[in-house]
């Protein structure tokens, strides 16, 4: 996906980063069909493949598995996530470089 | 009368305002808003288990951080007679009736407040029903 | 983006302020988000469902004792209140044990709601020391139940949560 | 204001509103408003022992915002007719969404 | 890069989120709630808040034990049920595994 220019942790991948627009919902579009985790304040974590995100934050993943520390708890086929004011979102795109996942966070500020 | 002009009644009387917090403010109503936003003078603070007190000469109280307010019932009273003689001053002067429960409706009131349970404008798309991250309908 | 539809204009004949006009002048249970329990006569409300009370008490129930506190007047903002119970009015003349004797003697006894436990008036000091063991073992009890859930993937609400 | 829509549908009829504080309070629905605020007459508390402050309470309006559940007659609702009322309004907000 | 498989009919496609929800229409869904119960049942309305209305429902319901303290669970049975949206927190249409 990404070739492998330097990039520093929050900016977005190489190739898509021509999209000049900084609207952040714009940005998050940038990166569906990536493998995410999503990170709810509450500490629980789904990984998955993102479908889609919304203005709200809202999301839906594909594959998705349900981490608590890292330990796997359910795992589900499609998932709709609703983006709550209260859950603060993280998203860490995974990006395959070099055969090993490198993960970049992507704060929300949108929720 | 409502509930924001009763408030309005009582600039320079004592109140309690209790914040969502549970901390109170014991003092004197300077001025208000119709956001309910508040500026107190002489001002005694409790936090919320009531075990610390503070002596504010002045401070101003956001409306939506507070629960409720507790006004000395004379105040209440005279809101009311001020209210009556409003009212009489209309009939007098037989202009459109200013108060009452029409002119409550006709206003959308303020603008922000996504915690406040209101539609944008009284007839608009349903408001923040929910506060979902302060984006506006 | 303020938009009014034409298309909602008669059909929002239910709004909040018309749900609450025929309480006015009314003696009304309020319960407030955080537990609070007002009895106080309705003198006016507005869109939001800000509340004017006056001669109110704060009623502290626990299990089965509770306690009166005479308050006065109140403007509540409507965002604290859980809800809003019209009293039958008598009641507050009698408090619940004579309520219930009354309901018998006028075999208005609902037949199958089993005799509601009358509820004891006990002193202030005592419903404070009573109300301070029930939030503690509430918020204790709360902490080891939301550390197991979250074990078990749940997500919890972080933000303060309410007593009522 | 689909559900706005919906629970006016329901007027007069027996409900069991559960509020997030897991008391339930069964009642007739009176009235509702855009917010999803209820008012229930004739109400009985289902756990009288563990709520008893809404002992002496004939009616109640109870805000939206603290209700977890409203418990249904199925019998009343037509399913059918509420997917389609649903996807239309999920049309015209997708519209609107799309104007923002 | 929405997914262009079979589905070609333009309503079947999911561009946004709640598209995932409208293909659950009419269709047994497992719904998780903040705090501690997750429901399953037959959808038949949504909307942007995730206000819900499903029928044949069952609530699971996890409650501590008073003595040992231990999460214990149990079924409610509901014939028709409305949903407040606030509280929800996943929905995860009927491919789940």
């Amino acid at each position: 996906m990404s070739n492998g220019t330097a990039e520093s942790p929050f900016s977005p991948s190489a190739e898509k980063s021509e999209i000049s627009s900084n609207n952040p919902s714009a940005f998050l579009s940038q990166i569906t069909g990536a493998k995410v985790a999503v990170k709810l304040n509450s500490g629980v974590e789904y990984r998955g493949d993102l479908q889609c995100v919304d203005g709200y934050m809202n999301i839906a993943l594909e594959q998705t598995e349900e981490y608590v520390d890292g330990v796997l708890k359910n795992q589900y086929g499609d998932v709709f996530i609703r983006g709550n004011n209260g859950m603060l979102v993280f998203c860490f795109r995974f990006v395959r470089k070099f055969g090993r996942y490198r993960r970049i966070m992507i704060l929300n500020f949108l929720g | 009368m409502l509930p924001l002009t009763l408030l309005n009644t009582s600039q320079g009387h004592p109140m309690l305002v209790e914040l969502k917090s549970g901390e109170t403010l014991n003092g004197h109503l300077v001025n208000c808003d119709a956001w309910m936003n508040l500026t107190l003078k002489e001002v005694v603070q409790t936090n919320s288990d009531g075990t610390r007190f503070f002596r504010l000469p002045e401070c101003y109280v956001r409306g939506n951080n507070i629960k409720y307010l507790r006004v000395p019932d004379e105040v209440l009273d005279i809101a009311r007679e001020k209210n009556q003689q409003q009212r009489e001053e209309q009939r007098k002067s037989n202009q459109p009736q200013r108060g009452g429960y029409n002119r409550q409706y006709s206003s959308s009131g303020q603008r922000g407040g996504y915690n406040r349970n209101r539609g944008g404008g009284n007839f608009g798309r349903g408001g923040g029903q929910f506060q979902r991250g302060g984006r506006g309908y | 983006m303020e938009n009014t539809d034409p298309s909602l204009l008669p059909s929002i004949i239910f709004t909040t302020a018309a749900q609450l006009v025929d309480c006015v002048d009314k003696k009304l249970l309020v319960v407030l988000r955080d537990g609070r329990k007002l009895i106080g006569i309705l003198r006016s409300f507005d869109q939001y469902a800000n509340l004017v009370l006056q001669e109110t008490i704060e009623r502290i129930i626990v299990e089965s004792m509770y306690s009166d506190i005479q308050r006065g007047v109140y403007i509540v903002r409507g965002e604290n209140v859980v809800l809003v119970g019209e009293i039958v009015s008598f009641t507050l003349f009698f408090g619940s044990v004579a309520f219930d004797l009354l309901l018998t003697y006028l075999n208005l006894k609902d037949p199958e709601k089993e005799n509601s436990i009358p509820l004891r008036e006990v002193s202030l000091d005592e419903i404070y020391a009573a109300q301070q063991d029930e939030i503690d073992n509430r918020r204790r009890r709360e902490l080891t139940k939301n550390s197991k859930l979250i074990d078990i993937g749940f997500s919890i609400d972080t933000q303060q949560e309410d007593m009522y | 204001m689909l559900f706005f829509s919906f629970f006016k549908t329901l007027i007069d009829e027996q409900v069991i509103v559960e509020l997030k504080n897991d008391m339930s309070v069964r009642g007739t629905l009176k009235s509702v408003d855009q917010f999803l605020n209820i008012k229930l007459d004739d109400v009985s508390v289902v756990d009288e022992v563990k709520y008893p402050h809404l002992s002496a309470v004939k009616n109640v309006f109870i805000r939206g915002s603290v209700v977890r559940y409203v418990h249904l007659p199925g019998a009343v609702v037509d399913t059918a007719l509420l997917e389609d009322a649903t996807r239309k309004e999920a049309a015209s907000q997708a519209s609107k969404m799309g104007g923002r | 890069m929405a997914d262009t498989g079979a589905d070609q009919l333009d309503d079947t496609i999911v561009s946004e989120p709640l598209d995932l929800v409208r293909l659950s229409l009419n269709e047994r869904v497992f719904v998780k709630l903040k705090g501690d119960r997750e429901i399953r049942g037959r959808l038949h309305a949504y909307d942007s808040h995730c206000n819900l209305v499903l029928s044949d429902v069952e609530e699971t319901v996890y409650i501590m034990d008073d003595e040992d303290e231990d999460l214990k669970t149990i079924q409610k049975q509901s014939e028709m049920l409305f949903v407040r949206g606030d509280a929800v927190v996943l929905i995860s249409p009927p491919t789940q595994s």
